[in-house]
């Protein structure tokens, strides 16, 4: 069996390539995804904690974040496209006109 | 789940996020996101949450990044120049992102490693899923319902094309 | 014994409703003015003869006291407005009311055709006012209301033509060095209110023993109080180092120049010394300073009368050389005779001026000695009255002069605080005096008339109105050496009983006049160019003397430039740079860091996104390392 | 360990104003589909009204026993009900100041008004927590219909940008709220928040402190502490003013409602805690206040002080103590009024398509219109903290906790940053009132509903400064209910 | 009753004059006049209803008003405050009457403004609760930031943004002490409270006090203005409309001196004998600084500026002499330069309106041209120059006489202010009203009409009247200044100042 640390430490790391992503790809639907990533890290330390105290809070709390996750996507992708539309473009760099 | 079973897999699920941080075309790191999904619902299996490991594949490997491919494709969005900024930049982001999961690991790991203790008779089956859900997380779904209805106007209001 | 007698007030108060009465009613009724404005002055010289009377009844220590209201009162200080008449003041007020109304009456003539006369009276009214107060004072800072009233009063009225700047400066330097001297008098006060707690002078007296032991920062009161206050009197009566106003203030039309730079208000500080007699005695010090500075203010204003060429300015440098005399007297501790020459230079040196006025009102103006000459026979009244003026002036028995001077000369060798070396340096002046009064009698009334053709044709005595008070004051002159001036005074300022000069020493006093007067006379008189050849063989001497030894020059680059390089320091270079650029700077510097995290704000999300990681990692440190 | 449903049920008033305030969203959605109005005046009118009811309700609680209901989730005790009735009041203010701006900017009316109406009921959710997944989902309910509210100028980029950044970085900020959350319930085997502070109570244990740190960020985000405030400029700035109100009084209540939720639960003791916050909380008020100093454009500044703000707000935490926490609600309170008017002023600015948020187009507006000056004076100064308005009996109060709690250097550094601000606030006054200004305005007139709510707003916030003991009274008992 | 309606009704006129048509500007000038007699009436009847020879608060006035803090709307009257509250109401009714001139612009809310401002002074002076005084205090600054900055001059907005802040610097950090001293009373009697007497009765150590004293004389210093603290003084007057600088030097300033006497000293006694060198030798730099800077100035209200500087210098030196003969002199000076001062800007103002400069190369030879004006200008140039029989004088001597008792040396240096005061002022009235008149447009200059001089004549018998009746004033400040000077005394002896060395 493997103890619980071992799943932390893969969401830990996953979480870390998550947070990677999203600060090193330019193109935002990528970024979006290494969000997606992030979340899914987390996902993973519930069902770990959940399996290690034998309750099922944690898969439920899944379920929650799956429909954040949904929610999120729907939301973001609308703003992608609104983006898009407006500029011709999904690079993170270029939607700058807002600063200082 | 073996060591060997677990170590395999971590691999492979850490390769396929790299993959899809690195890759240059999105369409493929949708791909390596998909296969990410798929391979941590194996660990989900491992931990015996089955019915969190259909949901993974049904709801976020099918429904979420199929939207994602959607809107590549609809966006018919080109491939980056580069895929990485300078590599001082990657540098740097790399010893966050790395101090960042050294410090949660830290932190997870100074507890004393026991391993799991058995788990009752129909653990992580949906009729115990659902109990919970609809009692002790009854808040909670019914905000989900409220999140999704947000969800649904935003995505009408920002998607439709004239009011 | 003090007798309270309430209307003394009135002394004061004719002259100051002369003010009220000139500033609401001169405009409208202009010719209410000549009848006003002597007339208040006429009616406060009654009042004081009417209290020189009473007093003259009450016996010989008494004083009368009009306790008008409380001024000040604070904790412990109780300033009464109080006047007070003994025999001392009683002198200075009726000099004061009987000198200023004869200039007053001299005035009216004198400023006739001036369109600012009302002006002219308000201030001279308004002087006379201040005077009063001065003399009259029972009350160290009443008597200082005076002290600056009178000073005010002289700044207006030097700059009373105000439309020459030149006059304006001279009052404005009147003024102000007047207020140096003040400066020194406060602080005067202020030890005396640390020390005794009043500023009466009657109890300033009454409590000389405290006075005699305390010390203030290891120096004994006494001398401090002395030497402070006598800052004050080298401000007023024009002494060393504190005399350059005063040639200046000759700026002022004339009446002014008699009156307030002559007769009384430049006496002020011989007064107040006088008065304060019972300080400055527990300070032998300080009285030896005062006569040393008497003695060589007497000598240096002499030296540079000699030079002179404005007739006015001879006059006003020979006031400063007479107000030594006095201080002289003052402080070999003859105060008695100090007062007498007061009293008989303010006679005889009053009438100077008016005779100098009434040349110039002759002369159209013209006040340069060169350009006059044989006006004899033009101007007989002033002629003779000027006169007797010089030879008072000079020294020469019986007139008035020689017996005041010759009291503080003598004094000088045989009083309680006798100077010989000042005595020495005393009648040097006077031998010194007799040769520019000589000269100037001489330039101005004999030879012949060196004016232009126009102003030679409208050469002219003065009116009567002008000239009565010349007469007047002429009889003064002559007759006033034989007052019983010093033994009044010495009722209040304490017997001396010296024995008299021997007759030797008159005899070389009146051998110094005549002498004097003798050398102008060769000089000036017989035609020839002595005084030229003379004068070139000095060489720079005698342009050092002309140029009045530029004291005024070294003040400029000692006091006047670095104060005013200090205040543009301060206005160019602290203000603006040190103490703003200060502030601005912290100002910018809050800008400056704000600007740079502002450049943070790149707009880039992944840049923001850093951030929250950079954030939440310390976050996590922290938790984790603590 | 669990409950049947029926049990569940039983603290079904602890949903009572969230609920209302569905329900009125959903009525306004069915208002604007019967009611084919463009300018979709009913959904407003549904909006103001059904929240006026909220209000009610939540007042006819307020003295009701605490209810800790529905397993535990959530709680109904005055706290809660005091941050209901902010958001409510911001809500109600919000929409109020909108009617006009959303005609004018065509809109869609409908769905703006459902959606700050859901964003409300999150809201209420956040400040009744009782666990961290409702908090969680909560904030979310909240920031997707903020997310999507910030981008619904459609033709305007600005719009569409600060939808984007915001959205990006609060999904991002979420995924560290949610592992924070994961940690603590690894920690404490529950996402209840008293099973937190029981785990607290016992000590500190690394994955906790962690869980808790993370949380601590993703909270950090929505109030805009330092360094998790970058978003905030710039979508303050690119959304719609009448939304940039609505997030400055809303969003920030609601953040803060959680966090204190949270922080009364795990942040003891205090002084293993107090220097992280007391660090937050200066360098929010700095950064912040630095910033806002060098900006041009008044909407911009206005961010930058929401974040200074913040900062000052966190001051009631750092204390540690009830009353740093009644403080900090008297804050929001303060905050909301002045905030209202102030980015009022900006809507009564603008006209339809032009964006009028410089200081230069605010040339002479105070003496032309005297109601927007006075607005905008009165406001100005609350913000700087003049006395005699809420901004400066919200600060006193702020800083007598700090020094009740012994922080006297904290309460020193914020009057030196209020310095600074007086700079910048007083610095709109200098446009308004002391140049001459020629740009014709629309009349403030022709903006009924917008004019009301400023000068609304305007004397709640004079009022609050004059007499602010009733509000302190609630909020110090709002505080007490929390321990 | 009566101090509340003093410190209201200025409020109450302001709210009804903003309720009023802004047209005809005569009526609003002639309402604003009217709204500014009644404050003056209210103080005129508080003089009366005053009763001397006692050192306590008079007409005291409490109510409730955030009981959770203790703060409390609680005014009173003493010595220290009386007269300065009549010259506060007596300046504001001639000011609003001055403006009848020079406002013409935006003229309505001028005059509200100035009614606001005159509440915030009156409220500050007659706050006997820390907190409310703290109100008042800022209340004072918002009026007069528009006013320097509506009507002010040229650079009006830097002058006006660098008053506002330099104020806000040293007050912000008052407030921080302020709410110290409400917090000392909670953990001295359980409930917090700002009482002016409840704060009376803390005992605070010696190094609490230095803090607190450092930041409560920090907010007065500035007001003052100390040097080097000055330098936003001669900006701030420079560029504000007339009334705006009448007031400023007439009432504002005084606010800073008051608020050392009234608050510091009895709070903190001491750190303030402590710190009394200090303050001593600042106030002697400024008499002297301020004078010396004065005579460079070419703008006259400038130059009058920076002579606020050198005269506020010597009631700082009467204060911290903490003698109560300089106290009671520094309390009497504070009134003669709010009337010398602020009849020199009406007068300076008064030629502005005619000439709009104020630069003294402009003018010159003006008494030929306007007598009245010369003369008015140089009665109070006089009396501000501390001419005996004129009100500065008496101030001055009391403050140098006083503080030369135990502080010779500093009252020595001091003196020599009064020479420089002669300097600057006299070099002013040279310039202006003596030379020739030269310039066409001084020629045809207007003498002061009837409304000028009823403005400037109630500055001229105050001059006056309070240079030769100063014991009127003096017997009803003396004991107030006796009792605020008290605790100073106390904390005066060597074994308390001793003892201060020591930690806490």
């Amino acid at each position: 069996m493997v103890p619980l640390s071992w799943y932390l430490v893969l969401s830990a790391a996953l979480f870390a390539i998550g947070v990677a992503g999203v600060l090193l790809r330019r193109n935002l639907i990528v970024v979006f995804m290494a969000i997606e990533l992030m979340l899914n890290a987390v996902n993973l330390s519930f069902v770990a904690f959940a399996r290690q105290l034998g309750a099922e809070d944690g898969q439920v709390i899944v379920f929650f974040v799956m429909a954040v996750a949904a929610a999120e996507a729907g939301v973001g992708l609308a703003i992608f496209i609104q983006l898009f539309r407006a500029r011709e473009t999904l690079q993170a760099d270029q939607v700058s006109t807002l600063r200082w | 789940m073996s060591p060997l079973v677990f170590v395999v897999l971590a691999a492979l699920t850490l390769g396929a996020a790299v993959a899809v941080v690195l890759n240059r075309n999105p369409v493929y790191s949708a791909l390596a996101l998909v296969s990410t999904l798929a391979l941590l619902s194996c660990f989900f299996v491992g931990l015996e949450a089955y019915l969190v490991w259909a949901l993974q594949l049904v709801v976020y490997a099918g429904a979420i990044v199929v939207l994602f491919l959607f809107v590549i494709m609809l966006l018919n969005v080109q491939r980056e120049e580069s895929v990485l900024p300078a590599p001082g930049v990657v540098a740097g982001v790399g010893v966050g992102a790395g101090l960042l999961a050294l410090g949660v690991a830290h932190a997870v790991t100074r507890a004393p490693a026991v391993a799991m203790p058995a788990v009752a008779e129909g653990y992580g089956s949906p009729a115990h899923l659902a109990r919970r859900l609809f009692t002790d997380y009854l808040v909670p779904f019914e905000i989900t319902s409220v999140l999704l209805l947000v969800a649904i106007v935003g995505a009408v209001v920002l998607g439709k094309r004239r009011i | 014994m003090v007798i309270t007698v309430p209307w003394l007030r009135w002394i004061v108060l004719f002259p100051a409703l002369g003010v009220l009465l000139h500033l609401l009613a001169g405009r409208r009724w202009p010719r209410l003015v000549p009848w006003a404005g002597p007339g208040v002055v006429g009616l406060a010289f009654a009042v004081a003869v009417a209290a020189v009377v009473r007093l003259a009844g009450a016996g010989d220590e008494a004083a009368l006291v009009d306790p008008i209201y409380r001024w000040i009162q604070v904790g412990a200080l109780d300033v009464q407005a109080a006047l007070r008449v003994d025999w001392l003041s009683a002198i200075m007020v009726l000099v004061v009311t009987g000198i200023g109304f004869l200039i007053h009456v001299y005035a009216v003539g004198y400023m006739h055709d001036d369109p600012d006369r009302t002006r002219f009276f308000v201030y001279l009214n308004l002087f006379v006012t201040a005077m009063l107060v001065l003399v009259l004072a029972d009350n160290l800072l009443v008597l200082f209301v005076g002290w600056e009233g009178v000073g005010l009063c002289s700044y207006l009225l030097i700059g009373f033509w105000y439309r020459e700047t030149a006059n304006a400066d001279a009052g404005k330097k009147a003024f102000l060095v007047n207020r140096i001297g003040d400066a020194g008098f406060l602080l005067g006060l202020f030890v005396l209110v640390k020390t005794l707690g009043t500023l009466e002078i009657a109890a300033i007296e009454r409590q000389a023993a405290t006075l005699a032991e305390a010390t203030l920062g290891g120096w004994p009161v006494p001398l401090v109080v002395a030497l402070l206050l006598f800052v004050g009197a080298t401000g007023k009566s024009a002494q060393i180092p504190l005399y350059v106003w005063l040639p200046d203030a000759m700026a002022g039309p004339t009446p002014v120049s008699a009156l307030i730079h002559a007769a009384t208000m430049v006496t002020a500080g011989v007064y107040m010394i006088a008065r304060l007699h019972a300080v400055y005695a527990l300070a032998p010090a300080a009285l030896g300073v005062v006569a040393f500075i008497g003695a060589a203010t007497a000598l240096l204003a002499a030296l540079i009368a000699l030079a002179q060429t404005d007739i006015k300015r001879v006059l006003a440098y020979s006031t400063v050389s007479q107000l030594g005399y006095m201080f002289l007297g003052l402080g070999v501790g003859v105060p008695g005779a100090a007062v007498f020459h007061l009293v008989t230079h303010a006679f005889f040196k009053g009438l100077l001026f008016l005779g100098a006025g009434s040349v110039i009102h002759g002369m159209g103006g013209e006040q340069d000695m060169r350009k006059m000459g044989g006006l004899r026979s033009h101007m007989p009244v002033t002629f003779a009255t000027m006169l007797v003026a010089t030879l008072a002036i000079a020294g020469v028995p019986p007139l008035s002069g020689f017996f005041s001077k010759d009291e503080i000369l003598w004094g000088a060798f045989a009083g309680p605080h006798a100077q010989p070396v000042a005595g020495v340096i005393g009648y040097v002046v006077a031998a010194l005096t007799a040769f520019y009064m000589g000269r100037l009698f001489i330039l101005t009334f004999l030879g012949t008339c060196r004016a232009d053709e126009h102003t030679r044709h409208h050469i002219h005595e003065s009116p009567a109105v002008m000239t009565v008070p010349l007469v007047v004051l002429a009889v003064l002159s002559a007759l006033g050496g034989f007052l019983p001036i010093p033994a009044l005074a010495e009722r209040v300022v304490g017997e001396h009983h010296g024995p008299h000069a021997p007759l030797g020493v008159l005899a070389l006093a009146v051998a110094l006049a005549v002498g004097g007067l003798a050398v102008a006379w060769r000089f000036y008189g017989t035609g020839g160019d002595l005084a030229e050849r003379v004068a070139r063989a000095a060489g720079p001497l005698y342009a050092l003397v002309r140029d009045k030894f530029r004291i005024d020059e070294l003040y400029a680059a000692v006091v006047v430039r670095p104060l005013y390089a200090l205040a543009d320091l301060g206005a160019r270079v602290i203000d603006p740079a040190v103490i703003d650029g200060a502030a601005d700077g912290a100002a910018a510097l809050v800008r400056r860091a704000g600007e740079r995290l502002r450049r943070m704000q790149s707009g880039n999300v992944q840049h923001y996104a850093a951030l929250l990681l950079v954030g939440a990692l310390g976050l996590l440190g922290y938790v984790l390392t603590r | 360990m669990s409950a049947s449903v029926a049990n569940v049920l039983g603290g079904w008033p602890a949903m009572l104003p969230s609920l209302v305030v569905v329900g009125v969203a959903l009525l306004a959605m069915t208002v604007d589909l019967v009611w084919r109005d463009p300018d979709a005046d009913g959904a407003a009118a549904t909006g103001v009204v059904g929240l006026g009811a909220a209000i009610v309700v939540i007042l006819s609680l307020w003295g009701s026993q605490p209810v800790h209901g529905l397993a535990g989730t959530l709680v109904l005790d005055r706290f809660a009900l005091f941050v209901a009735l902010l958001v409510c009041v911001a809500a109600v203010l919000s929409i109020c100041l909108s009617i006009e701006y959303v005609r004018e900017q065509l809109i869609a009316a409908g769905d703006y008004y459902v959606l700050v109406l859901l964003a409300t009921s999150g809201m209420i959710l956040m400040g009744a927590a009782g666990d961290l997944v409702v908090v969680f989902l909560a904030l979310e309910v909240m920031s997707v219909a903020v997310y999507v509210l910030a981008g619904m100028l459609r033709g305007d980029v600005r719009s569409n940008e600060a939808a984007l950044k915001y959205f990006l970085l609060g999904a991002f900020a979420s995924g560290f709220l949610l592992y924070g959350i994961a940690l603590v319930y690894g920690a404490t085997g529950s996402t209840r928040l008293d099973a937190l502070a029981e785990a607290v109570a016992k000590g500190p244990a690394p994955m906790l402190l962690g869980g808790v740190a993370l949380l601590l960020v993703g909270f950090g985000f929505k109030v805009a502490l330092v360094p998790f405030h970058a978003w905030t400029p710039d979508v303050y700035e690119g959304a719609p003013t009448s939304v940039t109100a609505f997030m400055a009084v809303g969003v920030k209540a609601a953040g803060f409602a959680a966090l204190v939720r949270v922080a009364a639960a795990a942040f003891e003791p205090v002084t293993f805690w107090q220097p992280l916050l007391w660090t937050l909380a200066v360098a929010t008020m700095t950064v912040g206040n630095a910033c806002a100093l060098v900006q041009t454009s008044v909407k911009r500044m206005l961010a930058y002080s929401s974040i200074a703000h913040a900062g000052y707000a966190l001051i009631g935490l750092v204390a540690g103590t009830a009353e740093g926490v009644g403080a900090l609600l008297f804050y929001l309170v303060v905050y909301t009024f002045m905030n209202v008017g102030a980015f009022g002023v900006l809507l009564a600015l603008g006209r339809s398509g032009e964006r009028n948020e410089d200081l230069g187009d605010l040339a002479g507006v105070g003496l032309r219109h005297p109601v927007l000056g006075v607005v905008m004076t009165v406001c100005m100064l609350s913000l700087a903290g003049m006395p005699l308005t809420a901004g400066f009996t919200g600060k006193f109060y702020l800083f007598s906790a700090a020094l009740d709690a012994g922080c006297v250097w904290l309460a020193v550094i914020a009057v030196l940053n209020s310095l600074v601000s007086v700079a910048y606030y007083l610095g709109v006054l200098i446009p308004m009132y002391m140049r001459e200004g020629t740009r014709e305005l629309v009349p403030p007139r022709a903006r009924p509903w917008l004019l009301g709510t400023i000068v609304l707003a305007a004397v709640m916030t004079l009022v609050l400064g004059i007499d602010p003991a009733g509000t302190m009274r609630l909020a110090a008992s709002a505080a007490a209910s929390l321990r | 009753m009566l101090l509340s309606l003093t410190v209201l009704t200025p409020l109450i006129g302001a709210l009804l004059l903003a309720a009023l048509p802004r047209e005809p500007v005569a009526g609003v000038r002639r309402a604003a006049f009217v709204f500014s007699l009644v404050p003056l009436a209210c103080s005129l009847a508080m003089l009366g209803a005053f009763a001397p020879g006692t050192a306590d608060f008079q007409l005291v006035e409490r109510a409730e008003w955030i009981p959770a803090f203790g703060i409390a709307y609680h005014l009173g009257v003493d010595g220290v405050s009386l007269f300065l509250v009549v010259l506060t109401t007596v300046l504001t009714a001639i000011v609003v009457l001055a403006g009848f001139g020079d406002v013409h612009r935006h003229v309505k809310e001028y005059y509200v403004l100035f009614l606001v401002l005159e509440t915030g002074m009156l409220g500050a002076l007659l706050a006997l609760d820390v907190f409310l005084f703290y109100v008042f205090w800022e209340v004072m600054l918002v009026p007069m930031y528009l006013l320097i900055g509506i009507w002010g001059g040229a650079r009006r907005v830097y002058a006006t943004v660098k008053f506002v802040l330099f104020t806000m610097a040293g007050s912000l950090l008052m407030l921080v002490a302020a709410v110290y001293l409400g917090w000392k009373v909670k953990v001295a009697t359980g409930s917090w409270g700002f009482g002016y007497d409840a704060i009376l009765a803390l005992g605070l150590s010696p190094r609490e006090q230095l803090w607190l004293f450092g930041a409560f004389a920090l907010a007065f210093a500035i007001k003052v203005p100390v040097f080097p603290l000055h330098t936003w003084l001669p900006d701030a007057h420079t560029e504000a409309p007339t009334g705006g600088s009448v007031i400023l030097a007439g009432v504002l300033l005084k606010m800073g001196t008051y608020g050392f006497l009234r608050f510091a000293f009895p709070f903190f006694p001491d750190a303030t004998v402590v710190t009394a060198p200090l303050f001593l030798t600042l106030a002697v730099v400024g008499i002297v600084y301020g004078a010396l800077v004065a005579v460079r100035q070419a703008d006259m209200k400038r130059l009058v500026a920076y002579s606020s500087v050198s005269h506020l210098g010597f009631v700082m030196l009467g204060l911290f002499a903490l003698d109560h003969t300089a106290g009671a002199g520094a309390v009497y000076q504070m009134l003669n330069h709010g009337v010398s001062t602020g009849g020199l800007f009406l007068l300076v103002g008064m030629l502005y309106e005619r000439r709009h400069t104020r630069l003294l190369a402009e003018f010159g030879g003006l008494w030929a041209a306007v007598p009245g004006y010369a003369v008015a200008l140089l009665v109070v140039l006089l009396a501000s120059a501390g001419l005996p029989g004129l009100n500065g004088f008496v101030g001055e001597f009391l403050i140098l006489a006083g503080s030369f008792q135990r502080w010779p040396w500093a009252a020595a240096a001091a003196t020599s202010g009064i020479i420089l005061g002669a300097l600057y002022l006299l070099v002013m009235y040279q310039r202006v009203a003596f030379g020739p008149l030269e310039r066409e447009e001084n020629r045809r200059l207007a003498d002061l009409d009837r409304r000028e001089i009823a403005v400037i004549v109630p500055v001229i018998a105050l001059c006056i009247a309070m240079g030769l009746f100063p014991t009127p004033f003096l017997s009803r400040i003396e004991p107030s200044v006796e009792r605020m000077l008290a605790r100073v005394e106390r904390a005066g002896t060597p074994a308390a100042v001793a003892h201060l060395g020591s930690p806490p």
